[in-house]
């Protein structure tokens, strides 16, 4: 059962391993040998982020506070509760803020001292959030760190930058996109993008998506 | 610490490289890694205080050489060696060759969902009233522990304005260390870029950082 | 720049390791890495300030991981890329293959004495007056340059006292950029150990920099 | 000429080099065929520091001042001059200072940004004066570094740091140990550790020299 490895994707005879596949191997054989981990746990976890807890969840959230000002209302003074009512709950994302762009300041993200992210709204952060470029500069030089996602912003707005150093998580509420009048909730989830909702990007065009 | 985890205002490390359409995971080792890591901490060993320090506690070139995942690999071998749950012999057998003093409520995959759904809350009742409330000018502490603090270097001895009070939490400090939740009120507080970064900072940036309340004093 | 070489107050990188009866070296490409850096240096194509940026400029995870004769290398290789003497078609051939432009005056073995003992002074004539003077309290400023610069992070918008005042000498922040030699008058300033890392300092610690004029200002 | 490498001492055939012996004899071996170096040269500035240029000279300079209370004013006023006065002079310690121990005030040199050392009288620095540890740690913390070469000083003595920021070198001159009152100067010379010119350590006792 240790060594039961056969539903990984890149399973290869052990002496072909790269050293962190074996590192990690190592650790799992050992650990399961113990009786201290169950493997299908470390599926389930896998299958989890995999397929339910990712930025589509966020994109819900997005959407139903374009479309529903008594949601934004509350998404605004209480985000945990408000989110919950979504169905989004748990881990990295017990204690949740949601910030807002309007025209006049853009919000952006970051954890500089780990990689602390909403994890029940978003998924798993991607690498570039977790990098060194990202976390040491996004706090000292935004505007740049922008232009490097293709978004340049407007001289007239200012950069406001969260640095996520507790455990409050915070979702960013991009604008709504202008000529999404007539789009549904679904519709306008569709335009979320994850990087969105880190400061990263704008919400896409109609059209686009 | 003054470590390497603390990366707010340094440079050298290159562009942001964002990645289009980007996979959840990049290699089948990356998911063994994260969901060893969740398993791990449901033993309830260690706070996730303590896991952050063990990731920051990382030779500096082992952890800028490191992807994220590989951090987090190798301070969960360093905290299932500090807690007994695997010894030296284990990792050079690469196999379970000590045995484990007793026997441990693991996590099993029917309790995975619940699990995640639970999250960790930090929030504790506080017995006090905050010190500070919105509006108030603080000062952050110009202090340089040798352990665990969520402090950023670069926001050190700063003069920033408390945005919100956000109610008690764990309070990270001591609880990396075994020192007790010691739970503080934590404010979100904001300052100007220049106030950060002097005269060269970006036009009309402003960055807040949530600080725990010992952190802080009047300006 | 807030880069690898500003090491100081940073942690996590163990105890200091004093060597008994330490050679002068400890392998044979050290000594021609020695050599190689001081009779490129002659070649007098870039100053003292343009290669300790060009050391500092190494990503962190490189800087950390190597010895410093390896760092003293990887900026050798990159400050003659830079100023045309090789080409990556050399460095890939491991010979040279691409012709320099011009003749070079380069320094020879009977001059080696005679160069080691001349130096390269730094000190340059003022024509203004110091704007401080011994006993002068003063403050660094809150800068985080992008460029070269000789403020160390630890130092910066401290209060300490002007202790002595040195004449004026090459500005590292230009200079190492070709941006002129700007001499700027120097002075050392002094700081508590309080001041520079708050309550926890250690007891009787005074800690000094030599700091550029356009560093400070009055307290 | 460009490949004579036979009196390297570690010399094997290029397929067996390190990495780093590689890098280095690909670079010289390039700018020796360039004619941008002399190899000649090398080995001359090799044989100077592994023969001329080294702590015996500062320990020269420290002997003389414990002898000649002029020359030791003359050291405190103008350490570049006093110390070209015995020979020392160029490259690394163009702009000299010397900073006295007392039984108050121990003084310890160090360069946090890079590894700024007064070559001209004590030679090339020492690898744990240029590595991350002593830099990081010596204006923090000098005391525990201290205890790590083995010197613990009374609480009654201030330690005073000074960062080598600028293009001053700084010389430490070791408070002379008693029971010398007999000895000359080149037997007190003997006395004077490298480690106790940058504040590493103190003067040997007589008769452990």
């Amino acid at each position: 059962m240790a060594h039961d490895h056969h539903d990984h994707d890149d399973d290869h005879p052990d002496n072909e391993l790269d050293p962190v596949t074996a590192r990690v191997r190592a650790l799992e054989t050992i650990l399961v040998g113990k009786g201290l981990v169950d493997p299908a746990a470390i599926d389930a976890i896998v299958e989890a982020y995999e397929t339910k807890i990712g930025p589509r969840n966020g994109a819900h959230v997005v959407a139903t506070a374009w479309t529903d000002p008594g949601f934004a209302a509350w998404l605004k003074t209480d985000a945990t509760a408000a989110i919950a009512s979504l169905g989004y709950t748990g881990r990295q994302g017990e204690h949740m803020r949601a910030v807002f762009n309007t025209e006049g300041e853009h919000n952006l993200v970051v954890c500089t001292l780990c990689s602390c992210y909403p994890w029940s709204v978003l998924g798993l952060p991607p690498v570039w959030y977790k990098s060194p470029p990202y976390r040491s500069r996004a706090v000292i030089d935004p505007r740049s760190v922008l232009a490097e996602f293709g978004l340049g912003l407007p001289a007239y707005t200012s950069i406001r930058v969260w640095d996520s150093t507790a455990e409050l998580r915070y979702l960013v509420i991009p604008q709504r996109p202008a000529g999404t009048e007539d789009l549904d909730a679904e519709a306008l989830a569709a335009l979320v993008t994850r990087d969105s909702m880190i400061g990263a990007g704008l919400a896409r065009a109609p059209g686009k998506a | 610490m003054n470590g390497p985890q603390d990366l707010g205002g340094q440079m050298g490390f290159g562009l942001v490289a964002p990645e289009v359409e980007e996979p959840v995971f990049h290699a089948a080792w990356e998911k063994r890694a994260l969901g060893l890591t969740l398993c791990a901490s449901a033993l309830g060993k260690w706070t996730i205080d303590e896991s952050r320090h063990a990731r920051e506690s990382l030779h500096p070139a082992d952890y800028y050489a490191s992807s994220y995942y590989e951090i987090w690999t190798k301070a969960l071998e360093a905290l299932l060696l500090r807690h007994g749950f695997i010894t030296a012999a284990d990792l050079a057998a690469q196999r379970a060759v000590d045995l484990v003093p007793g026997p441990s409520r693991i996590l099993t995959a029917d309790n995975v969902a619940a699990a995640l759904a639970r999250g960790g809350p930090c929030d504790r009742p506080m017995a006090t009233s905050p010190r500070f409330a919105a509006g108030d000018r603080v000062r952050t502490r110009r202090t340089h522990p040798t352990g665990h603090t969520r402090l950023p270097r670069y926001a050190r001895d700063c003069v920033g304005t408390i945005e919100a009070v956000h109610g008690g939490f764990v309070f990270p400090d001591t609880n990396a260390h075994g020192a007790g939740e010691a739970q503080e009120y934590v404010y979100t507080v904001v300052f100007t870029g220049e106030e950060l970064w002097g005269e060269a900072a970006n036009p009309g940036l402003t960055v807040s950082i949530d600080a725990w309340e010992s952190y802080l004093v009047p300006a």
